[in-house]
Order: structure tokens, then C-alpha cells, then sequence
């Protein structure tokens, strides 16, 4: 299936080579779970701080059960602050 | 190897350490003809004002410090040089003979033609005897008068003022230090000395010194007013002590001439300090400075060629740094600028703060400034290194204070790891 | 003990500088800088009085911290009542002028009165008098730093100066320090200004010395900082990214407001975020972020330090914007960019150039030309009164234009000086204002974040993001996540955020310490500086002592319960798309308990059991 | 082997750590003006560069004092400024041509970085280790000593 991955900051640098700037369209396997999906490209559990998908927070314990579906978009931060 | 120093100042005895590093078996000897160990001339301000002892002024520890480097220290004038023979004949009737000669004899104070300068009241100020008698004589609530506000001068201006002394200043330029600094900052210096209670004469000159009741005199100026003085100061100068050499076949002019290696026109015999006659870095003319950094910068080239080494000297900085009563000054070099040259300057008269930069092309060739005292250092840095300054010429043009991030950015690679 | 127990009080009507020693009963309630300053504002000045006329005071004030080796121990604020809102204001700075104020013996300077001609105070140490200032009047903020640079001929001469907006009257203008620091918000500058008082330059040689327990305090400052250095946001984030990294979070997350707030979530964000600041651009193979800087004593170093396209429209026949200068952060990007719709990192970096050089909040600036860019699309405003400018969201050269104007003091900029408030109360839409209590937002949406709405309501000097940052803890799960959308149990994360940020203001540090330092890290350093009793209790109460104390203020100024609310659009106008779809803000569900986990009656009042509590 | 101050102004943030740990070390004030180490800030470049005492083997400061009031440390190489001897004449401070000796109008002495006996304050406050305290041949050193040398032609003269 097709799912959106966003990697911002200095997550950047996990990125797959391609155009856009924070965004990549990838294929995965049906049912990825969101853990997965991150460990994948060797993000640390760490540096995954904020996690969105579909801009809708999903939380350190939840990210293990958490099924992708097609077209989702993932979004993730490092951690991060401003103001 | 016999070195023999003439002269027990910081040229001397920078040579004559300079020598020691270079040949640890060398005889090496410094032969001067003060009664004191050798001893700075800067110090002499702050002995005035009991901030250190005698001891203070001291160039080395003289107990440790020559014995420690094997160096003999002798206590004499020296009366003859007999340079065929490479012999000197000493005040005691004794004779020393040597291989390497330096002449480091310094400099005497320049007593003007003024009637009157014989009377017991009328001090110089330039030996550490002459100091013990200003001491004596400089009593809290007296008058002094002070003739000359040259570099001299002025750096016991505050010795005096801390004795509580009432003082007068009399100098014949028409400003303080006219040939360290310009109108402008000689100016500053004059405001600076008048709010502090100092009366100071500018483009006057003393005219005659009589002496009066209770152990006073009675000093006439040009402008026709009468001082009355427990104690006059002459500082009006100083002249190579040259007279060593007179009746040599080695040149002499404003002192004795030498060349960039220090060496006068006998090949044995090398001269420094304030007696030499050496290269300017500026100007590369041959001048005498009689300061105190260009008198050590002259006794360690000396050393490196009487030693074998063969170093030319690239030339002194003139450059002078002087607390007027707590007003620092300090000019380098061409402060008086080149003919089409660029200049800068700051001035504000109400917080006495001034300075000015002199370049030729995109380089610093002079600089002069009132009331800094932070990274001053930098100004000799900035003419000395004759750094191109490219876009920061510009920069201190708008803002002269700019200095040492002119250095800094010219010297530093400020590039990102 | 840290304070130098030493007051400086100018009256500029008689030209006065004298000293008088610091209040330190007060010091021991109110802790110094915000807490200590409000207590004497409140003391000295009637709520009632003309914020731009002579009654009205100006304090700049320090902490005990400012000026030590405490991390971010730097920062000084500007006390006042605000033009802009009527209420207390009290702005924030870092840079170097508090640590410099202090090392010249002084913990706060108050301005009281108005000259008759403009001057400026000159500080050296002991020393203060006012001076002539015709040479600096009319002079932007920039040109006024470097001319007393010049003039005093001391390159470690800290300045604190309004640019020529204050002068002209804006009422949002900020005081400047060191350039491009500034106390931005609530008008502190135009106060400043209306006093004729265009410049503070201070320079301090005494340095600090008398820390109540030297050791102690070494040791708990190291901590801290070893704490900063190792946490993820204070140690890599903020240093490498900025605050500006929260433009794609806040808009990931469905609540970045857009044009006037009228749309929530930004086409254009990623153009202008903390990744396209480090992007290098194809004129000159350059990032618009040139590094980052620190302000005194920090070892954050969050501070952008930028340079804009020298190709660009904006500077390109402008050497003297082609220079690097203090860059983008979040809020201003989010007003100056976001609220306006346009996405032109350089043309915004350049806007924000100017705010710095003259001295505007680019909060409330940019706020406020969103609302007349929306007046303008709907045909209320017109370019008959732009001068000819097409005011459009969006337009980068429009938004140029009109703020070359606007510094200069000509054409909309007297519209545009009065805040979003007046302009559309002038024009006959004031519900189209993005305000409390007069003053603009910043740049999180209320609708798609609960608790930082009632922040906002009940801010005591308008809307404001930094009398407590709840998107710490809503957004990026600093201490912990808590829901967005909840509304339950904000009313106490509103207070917990109020009361800690009022203390750390009043300490002399910053409030960005708090991502990674919680009281237990700030309380003994503190503690260890200052004498008497500074345990995490009572600089927790401390801290809610100064929030009620300015509370009360505004009370006696007039303001009512009827005041912490929100415009109409943020309570009923839903977010049409994206994943905060068909949210409102929910304040009437927060702010009843609001109240009373604050001890005040249902209409807002502070009861005299609350007072006495706090030993009001 | 002897260690000396590196300086990378790269990562320098300008936040004055290094001045306050100074000042604080050399008079128990928090106090940069009377730091020996000085950032200098340039804002049109947005760089910040710490500045101070190479302690340099030509020691121009040393060789110009008139009383002897500067020697050098022989554990660490800092020439070292002795307050009892200093009289405060200022002819280092127009010696030294890096502009790192200063006078002090607090003391009445001049003042320069002393590398606090082996363990630099400066360096220890660094939060960016743009100064660190290294072996002295590591390259920084050398770079420094370099363009000391290239900037002034007889620096290396006795060397």
C-alpha cells in the first residue's frame, strides 16, 4: 500500500533521496505497524519525540499497535521547542 | 668569548641575558656607572609616590638574578675605549679587555639655557638620586614648578599631584607631549591636568630662576607672570651619552650611528638604547627613540649579532603609553600621518576620549589615542604586521574604535568547523 | 544575596538621577525583574492613569540572576501600564544590556515624568545623567546604537533604544537592546518615547560579587547547565533549528493560524521554517541562517542570526541590509509570514530587519496588517488609504511596501501604528481584531489547542503565548503530553504554566529553560544566590503572588471577567479542514474552573481570603 | 607536554561564559570587563570570536617590562604578571602587539590570561568547546602561532 512519510529537522537526513523537501511517497507492506515503519528507518525511539499521522498525535505506547492504513501520512520530529 | 656591556639599563641587561641564552659559556659583563643595581627609569614615577620601594625599580632581582645567569655586574664609569686594542679603561684605573662590545649607556637630560638652573632647588628628573631629592624637596602644600610637559614630564605629573604638592607646568610647545601627540589630544591632556588643579603654561618658556627668601625661588615665564617655587624640575629632554666614544673613529650624529644589526662603524663595537642612533621601522631613517621598548628590542638584536647571528632589524616602533594623572595616552608610530594618506578619528572632548588612526593605502602606518586603555597593544600589532586591512579600512573609517576586531577578523580564520 | 539592593530613579520633568536603595521586604516577595518591578508599579502609579502621559512609569528592571553564570542569566524586562491595552505590561529581553545595567550597581531604573526635550541616559557605573538627545531623535533604533557607540567611543557599550515607530506614536513599539533584542510587546517602547526618553546606554565595570553562597551557587548553576546541555530540545534542538522549527510542528498539527487567523493551517509554511532557513539558496550557495547566537550568559544560543538573499527584491540595492542580522524566530514568522499569507523567507526576514531597526512588535505589526489585508479583500480598506499599495494576503510586495512606509511614519502607517483593535473598530469591523484585551496573538490557533486559548484569556497583558507556554505541554509533550483538544484539567496546566513562568521572570533567566529545567532545577540556584527562603514552595507561590498582584492591577485600571475572552471567530467560526476540522475553542468549559483553582470568585475577582494567602 | 588554549570561533555563540568564569576566577565577580579572555562580536558577519593571550614564545609583554613583573610559569608556559611587582607603567600593554595585555583601572596593575595555573575557567565554562585546553602541538595551536609569527616578522627570532 501507499502511505506518506515526513521527516523533519534533523530527521531530514533519514530521508530517502527525492524531491520534495520533507516528504516521500513510499510503498509498504499492508498492515505496517507505525512502530515498524519507524524502525525502519532507523529512527531512535528517542529521536521519534512527535509523531503524527494524518496530523493526529500518536503516543510512544501506542505506536506499536498502531496499524497504518493506505494513504496515511506520518509525520515525525525529533524533539523539539520554540515560542 | 668576551662580551662587556657599557650601560646597566633594560638594553644592557636584555642584551646581556639575550647572550647568555645564546652561549652559556661566554664571559658576559655589564658595567654601569650608577651607584644602584641596574634599575628602570618607568619606575621612578611610583617610587615618587611610595607605591614601591627603591627595590621596586629594580630591572632583575639583583641578588639572584646576574648571579643565577653568570653574569658579572661591575659597578664603574668606564673612561676610555681603546678599540684598536679592544681594551677599556675604567674609572678605578683598572682595564677590562673584550671581543664584543656594546654600548648601552643611555641617555642625559637636557638642562635648557635658563639662568638660574644651578641653584640647589632645581632638580631633573632621571636618576634614582635625582627622585630622592624631589622626595625631599616635594613636601605636601609646597610649589613646584615643572619646566617641560614632555613624555618626561608628564609621567611624574601624578607623583607630584599624590604628594600634594601645588604644581605649575611650563612647556615651551603649544601643547602637553607635542611630539607624542597631536593638538587635539595634547589639548585634552592640558583640560585634564587644569581640572585637576595643575596650572599649566602652553607656548611658554622659563625665562630666568632667582632665588628668593625661605629657601624659595621665584620662576619668570615669557608670558610675565612669576611663580614661586620650593622646587623646580627640568625635563626638557634628553642627549645620547655619547661622550664615550668622542675622540673614536666610530660615527656618531644625533647618537651613535648603527646599523641594522646594531652595529656601529667599528665591527666589534654594537650600540643600543638610548644612546643608539638606530632604524626606524616607520620611516627607515635612523633615529633615536629613548624609549623604553625600542631600548630592549635594540639589546636583543644587538645580542643575536654580537653572538653570530646574523639578524637584521626590521626597525623599532616608535611608540610611547603615558598615565597623566590617571588620563592614559599612547601614540605608534606615523601618528602624525603621511602625505596622501587616510586618517580617522574620534573625538569627544567632554569624556577626554579620543583617537586617531593614520593609514597609507589599506595598512595602519600611525594611531594615537586618549583615554583607552583595552587592547591598545593591537595598534603596534595592526602597523608592525603592515596587515592589509581591505574592507575593515573602510569599517575603521567609520568607527576607529573598531581595532582589535579589525585584528582579530584580519587574523583569525572566523570560517565555520 | 545577588541584588545590588541599589535603585536608579530618573525624573525626566526635572532631570533628575538619583539613587535610592532597593525595597528588599518587597524583594523577598517579589524576587526581582517582573515580580519586584510590578510591585512598584502597582505601588506608584495609578492603574487609571494615561499610559502615554506623565503619570505613567517606566521600569527596567533586572533579576538577581541577571548578570551570573546561571544559564540565560541575562535578561531584563520593561514595566509599564500598556497603550495598547490599558493593562500592566511587562516585557522580556535577552541580549546584553540587563547584565551590563547590573554590573553598573543597578537592579532597576525608574522613569517617571516626561522631558521636555528628547534625551537619553548615559550609565557608567555610579554614574547616570541624562544628556542632550537631538543628535539621536528621529534616528532609527540601529542608527541611534551606533552613533552612542561613537559618541562614547566604548565598544562595550550596551544600548537599550526605541526606533522611529515609538517616536511616530505606534502603540506597539518596542524598546531595543543590542541591536536586535527587544522588549516587544505591549507598546513598553511608545511609553519610553512619550517620555522623550529615546535611549538607555549603560556601561558597568563592577561586575557581580556578592552571590549569598558563592559555592552553592556554582554548583547548582553547573547543574543546570549540564541539565540544558544534555536534554534534547535545550542541548541539539533550539541551538540547531531555533524556535522557528515549530513552523511545520504547529502546522502538522492543524493549528497554525493563516490570514487573520480567518484559516487555520498554511500552504506556504514549509517556505519559511526552521529546514528552509538551512537550505542553501541558489544566488550565493548561502542558508538565510548564518548561526545562531546566544544572549548573555546562555548556553541555549536559540537566537537566529540571518542574512537575506542579496539577489532579492527587498535589499538588493540595499548594502545595508545584505549583512548578517538577527533573523526569523517563530512568532515573528508565523505574524509577519503566516497571518499574511506570504511565504517569502527573504522578503520576512527583511520585514523583520526593519522591526528590529525600528523598533515594532512583529507580533501585533503583522497581526495587524493580516486584519487590514482582510479588510482590504473585502473592499473596507481601499488604495486610497494605502497609498496606491494592493494590500493582499499573500503579497510579499505589498507587505515591503507598506512597512518601508510604515517605519518612516508616512502614508497607512498612522492606521496601521494603532494595533488590529482601534484599525477595525476605525473601519467598522472589529470582530475581525485577533485580540484580548487589545493586544494581537501569536501563533497558535485556540481552536485546535484548548488550553493555550484560556492562556490567552486570561493573560494579564493580553494575548500572549509567554505567560504560559501550555503548547510545551498540548503540543510537544513538555513535562507531559496532554491532549489538544481536551479542555479538562487545563484550567490547572494554565496556572501551573502562569505562576512557574511569572517566577522565572522574576529570576533574571529565561522562561525556554523550562523545556528542560523544572522548579527543582531553578529553585536551588536561586536559593543559593539570594538570601532568605527560595525553596521550589514558595517560588511557587511567589510566582502566583505576582500573577494575582497583576491581576489586581488591571482590576483598578477596569478590567472585568468580561475581558478574559476571545474574539468571536476563535468561539464560533470552526476550522473547515484538516485534523483539527470543525473545532472551536471551548473557553466557556475552562474558564468557570479557571477561577477557581485560582481562588478567585465565578466573575473573576480576587477574594480576601485569596489575598491574604498571598500576602497581598 | 605543555597544553595551550585552542580557539575555534566557528562554534563560538558569544554567550560570555568564558569572560564571567574569567572574571569570576581571577576576582570573585561575575564581571566581563575585567574578563582577560574577550569575545569580540561581528554582527555584519554573524560571527563571534574569543580573543586572548597566546602566551606566545617571543613574550613582547615580558621583554618590555621595565621591574621584571613578568615571568614565565614553568608548568603551564603562561607568562604570568606579578602583582607585587607590577607598577602599573602600561609599557607592555603598547608591547604586546596582539593588544592582550590590559591595564586595569581597578587594580591599578595590568592584567593578561595566566591560563589559571593549568586549569583555563574558560574553557571549562565553554558550552560549544569553541575553547578548549589541548596538547599545544595540535594544529590550532600551531595555525595561531603561525600567524603570529607571519604578522610579525621577528617573532621567531629567539625562538
Amino acid at each position: 500500500m501507499n502511505v506518506s512519510i515526513e521527516f523533519y529537522a534533523s530527521l531530514m537526513k533519514y530521508l530517502p533521496p527525492g524531491k520534495s523537501r520533507f516528504r516521500r511517497e513510499i510503498k509498504v507492506d499492508n498492515g505496517l505497524r507505525l512502530s515498524r515503519l519507524i524502525e525502519q528507518y532507523h529512527i531512535s525511539p528517542e529521536e521519534a519525540h512527535l509523531v503524527l499521522v494524518n496530523g493526529l498525535f500518536v503516543c510512544g505506547e501506542d505506536r506499536a499497535e498502531r496499524e497504518l492504513v493506505e494513504g496515511d501520512v506520518i509525520s515525525i520530529w525529533p524533539p523539539v521547542a520554540g515560542g | 668569548m668576551q662580551h662587556v656591556i657599557v650601560g646597566a639599563g633594560p638594553a644592557g641587561v636584555v642584551a646581556a641575558e639575550t647572550l647568555r641564552k645564546l652561549d652559556p659559556d661566554a664571559d658576559i659583563t655589564i658595567i654601569g656607572d650608577e651607584p644602584e643595581p641596574p634599575y628602570s627609569r618607568m619606575a621612578i614615577p611610583y617610587y615618587l609616590i611610595d607605591n614601591i620601594e627603591e627595590s621596586g625599580s629594580y630591572l632583575r632581582d639583583p641578588d639572584k638574578h646576574f648571579k643565577a645567569q653568570n653574569i658579572e655586574v661591575v659597578q664603574q664609569r668606564v673612561d676610555k675605549i681603546d678599540a684598536k686594542a679592544k681594551k677599556l679603561t675604567l674609572a678605578d684605573g683598572s682595564s677590562r679587555d673584550y671581543d664584543k662590545l656594546l654600548i648601552a649607556t643611555g641617555s642625559h637630560p637636557i638642562s635648557p639655557p635658563i639662568p638660574g638652573l644651578d641653584l640647589p632647588q632645581v632638580h631633573s628628573c632621571w636618576t634614582l638620586e635625582d627622585a630622592r631629592n624631589i622626595i625631599r624637596l616635594a613636601k605636601s602644600g609646597s610649589n613646584v614648578v615643572l619646566i617641560g610637559a614632555g613624555f618626561i614630564g608628564c609621567i611624574i605629573l601624578e607623583a607630584l599631584v599624590k604628594r600634594g604638592v601645588h604644581l605649575a607646568v611650563v612647556e615651551m610647545g603649544n601643547r602637553m607631549v607635542p611630539r607624542m601627540l597631536d593638538e587635539k589630544a595634547g589639548g585634552l591632556l592640558e583640560t585634564w591636568c587644569k581640572n585637576k588643579g595643575i596650572d599649566v603654561h602652553t607656548s611658554c618658556s622659563v625665562d630666568g630662576i632667582e632665588a628668593a627668601a625661605d629657601d624659595q625661588v621665584e620662576v619668570n615665564l615669557s608670558d610675565g607672570s612669576k611663580l614661586s617655587a620650593a622646587l623646580v624640575i627640568t625635563a626638557t629632554g634628553v642627549k645620547a651619552n655619547t661622550d664615550l666614544l668622542e675622540g673614536t673613529d666610530i660615527n656618531i650624529d644625533q647618537g651613535v650611528l648603527v646599523n641594522r644589526r646594531m652595529q656601529t662603524s667599528n665591527p666589534d663595537i654594537y650600540a643600543a638604547g638610548d644612546v643608539a642612533q638606530g632604524v626606524d621601522f616607520s620611516t627607515g631613517n635612523f633615529e633615536v627613540q629613548a624609549i623604553q621598548p625600542t631600548a630592549t628590542d635594540h639589546g636583543r638584536v644587538a645580542a643575536l649579532n654580537m653572538a653570530g647571528k646574523d639578524d637584521e632589524h626590521h626597525g623599532t616602533l616608535n611608540m610611547n603609553v603615558l598615565d597623566t594623572v590617571g588620563l592614559v595616552s599612547c601614540s605608534f608610530g606615523l601618528w602624525m600621518g603621511v602625505d596622501g594618506g587616510d586618517s580617522a578619528e574620534l573625538y569627544n572632548e567632554d569624556e577626554f576620549q579620543y583617537i586617531n588612526l593614520q593609514f597609507e593605502g589599506d595598512h595602519l602606518v600611525g594611531a594615537s589615542s586618549v583615554g583607552k586603555t583595552q587592547h591598545v597593544g593591537v595598534l603596534r600589532g595592526l602597523i608592525e604586521s603592515k596587515i592589509h586591512l581591505g574592507d575593515w579600512k573602510n569599517r575603521l573609517m567609520q568607527d576607529p574604535t573598531a581595532i582589535m576586531e579589525a585584528y582579530v577578523a584580519c587574523t583569525q580564520e572566523l570560517s565555520y568547523s | 544575596m545577588s541584588w545590588t539592593r541599589k535603585i536608579l530613579r530618573v525624573d525626566l520633568s526635572k532631570g533628575t538621577c538619583t539613587s535610592e536603595p532597593l525595597n528588599m521586604e518587597w524583594a523577598n516577595q517579589y524576587l526581582g525583574q517582573r515580580g519586584l518591578a510590578s510591585k512598584y508599579l502597582t505601588e506608584e502609579v495609578d492603574p487609571k492613569c494615561d499610559a502615554l502621559g506623565p503619570d505613567n512609569k517606566m521600569i527596567m528592571a533586572t533579576g538577581p540572576l541577571t548578570g551570573t553564570m546561571a544559564s540565560t542569566g541575562g535578561r531584563y524586562s520593561v514595566i509599564c501600564k500598556s497603550p495598547l491595552t490599558g493593562a500592566i505590561a511587562c516585557s522580556n529581553s535577552g541580549g546584553f544590556f540587563g547584565a551590563e545595567l547590573k554590573f553598573a550597581g543597578w537592579d532597576m531604573i525608574i522613569f517617571e515624568g516626561k522631558s521636555d526635550k528628547p534625551v537619553y541616559l548615559l550609565i557608567q557605573d555610579d554614574k547616570a545623567e541624562l544628556r542632550p538627545g537631538d543628535g539621536i531623535w528621529g534616528k532609527s533604533a540601529w542608527e541611534t546604537d551606533d552613533i552612542l557607540h561613537q559618541t562614547h567611543q566604548d565598544p562595550q557599550l550596551r544600548v537599550a533604544c526605541v526606533g522611529r515607530t515609538a517616536e511616530h506614536g505606534c502603540l506597539y513599539s518596542a524598546v531595543m537592546n543590542d541591536k536586535h533584542r527587544a522588549a516587544g510587546r505591549s507598546g513598553v517602547g511608545t511609553v519610553m518615547a512619550s517620555k522623550n526618553l529615546k535611549a538607555v546606554a549603560v556601561r558597568g565595570t563592577g561586575g557581580i560579587g556578592n552571590i549569598n553562597d558563592a559555592k552553592a551557587f556554582m554548583a547548582a548553576t553547573n547543574d543546570g547547565k549540564a541539565v540544558l546541555a544534555e536534554n534534547a530540545v535545550t542541548g541539539q534542538g533550539l541551538p540547531a533549528y531555533g524556535t522557528q522549527v515549530l513552523m511545520n510542528v504547529i502546522n502538522g498539527v492543524g493549528a497554525l493560524p493563516a490570514r487573520n487567523m480567518r484559516d487555520v493551517g498554511f500552504e506556504g509554511a514549509e517556505n519559511i521554517s526552521a529546514e528552509a532557513m538551512a537550505e542553501p539558496r541558489k544566488s550565493d550557495g548561502r542558508p538565510n541562517l548564518t548561526t545562531n547566537g546566544a544572549c548573555f550568559s546562555c548556553t541555549i544560543a536559540c537566537g537566529r542570526i540571518s542574512t537575506v538573499d542579496p539577489t532579492h527584491f527587498s535589499v538588493k540595492d540595499k548594502p545595508e541590509y545584505q549583512g548578517a542580522s538577527g533573523g526569523l524566530e517563530y512568532e515573528a514568522a508565523w505574524a509577519l509570514g503566516a497571518d499574511t499569507g506570504v511565504d517569502d523567507l527573504d522578503a520576512l526576514t527583511y520585514i523583520n530587519f526593519l522591526c528590529n531597526e525600528d523598533g515594532m512588535d512583529p507580533i501585533t505589526y503583522g497581526a495587524t496588517v493580516a486584519a487590514a489585508m482582510e479588510m482590504f479583500e473585502d473592499g473596507t480598506i481601499t488604495t486610497k488609504e494605502t497609498g496606491g499599495i494592493e494590500l493582499k494576503f499573500g503579497s510579499a510586495e505589498a507587505f515591503v511596501a507598506i512597512t518601508e512606509q510604515f517605519v518612516t511614519g508616512e502614508g497607512f502607517a498612522a492606521d496601521l501604528g494603532m494595533g488590529s483593535k482601534r484599525l477595525c473598530e476605525k473601519y467598522g469591523k472589529p470582530d475581525l481584531s485577533m485580540t484580548v484585551k487589545g493586544q494581537e496573538f501569536p501563533a497558535y490557533d485556540p481552536r485546535g489547542i484548548q488550553g493555550i486559548g484560556l492562556a490567552y484569556a486570561t493573560s494579564n497583558r493580553g494575548a500572549c503565548h509567554l505567560r504560559g507556554y501550555t503548547i510545551a505541554s498540548e503540543v510537544l509533550g513538555i513535562p507531559v503530553k496532554t491532549e489538544m483538544n481536551d479542555t479538562d484539567g487545563k484550567a490547572e496546566l494554565v496556572k501551573a504554566f502562569q505562576d512557574a513562568t511569572a517566577l522565572v521572570d522574576s529570576a533574571g533567566l529565561c522562561v525556554f529553560t523550562t523545556f528542560a529545567w523544572g522548579m527543582d532545577n531553578i529553585a536551588p540556584q536561586i536559593d543559593a544566590a539570594c538570601e532568605g527562603d527560595w525553596s521550589v514552595e514558595n517560588c511557587l507561590e511567589t510566582g502566583e503572588r505576582i500573577w494575582n498582584m497583576e491581576r489586581l492591577f488591571n482590576e483598578a485600571a477596569g478590567f472585568t471577567a468580561d475581558d478574559d475572552k476571545l474574539p468571536k471567530r476563535l468561539l464560533k467560526e470552526v476550522i473547515k479542514h484538516g485534523p483539527t476540522e470543525g473545532q472551536v475553542n471551548r473557553l466557556g468549559e475552562m474558564l468557570p474552573k479557571y477561577y477557581e483553582v485560582r481562588g478567585w470568585t465565578a466573575d473573576g475577582k480576587i477574594p480576601d481570603e485569596t489575598r491574604q494567602r498571598l500576602s497581598l | 607536554m605543555q597544553k595551550s588554549l585552542n580557539i575555534d570561533p566557528g562554534k563560538c555563540t558569544g554567550c560570555l561564559q568564558c569572560e564571567m568564569a574569567c572574571s569570576y576566577e581571577h576576582t570573585g565577580t561575575f564581571n566581563p570587563s575585567r574578563s582577560y579572555i574577550k569575545v569580540f562580536t561581528f554582527h555584519h558577519e554573524g560571527r563571534f570570536a574569543p580573543y586572548t593571550c597566546t602566551q606566545c614564545d617571543e613574550a613582547w609583554c615580558m621583554r618590555a617590562c621595565p621591574v621584571d613583573a613578568i615571568s614565565v610559569d614553568l608548568a603551564t608556559g603562561a607568562k604570568v604578571i606579578s602583582d607585587d611587582k607590577c607598577v602599573g607603567c602600561k609599557v607592555c600593554t603598547i608591547a604586546c602587539p596582539f593588544g592582550t595585555v590590559n591595564y586595569s583601572q581597578a587594580t591599578g596593575k595590568v592584567v593578561k590570561c595566566d591560563l589559571c595555573g593549568g586549569d583555563p575557567q574558560c574553557a571549562a565554562a565553554c558550552p560549544t568547546d569553541a575553547i578548549t585546553y589541548v596538547d599545544a602541538d595540535w594544529t590550532g595551536y600551531d595555525r595561531m602561532l603561525a600567524s603570529a609569527a607571519k604578522s610579525l616578522p621577528s617573532a621567531e627570532a629567539t625562538t
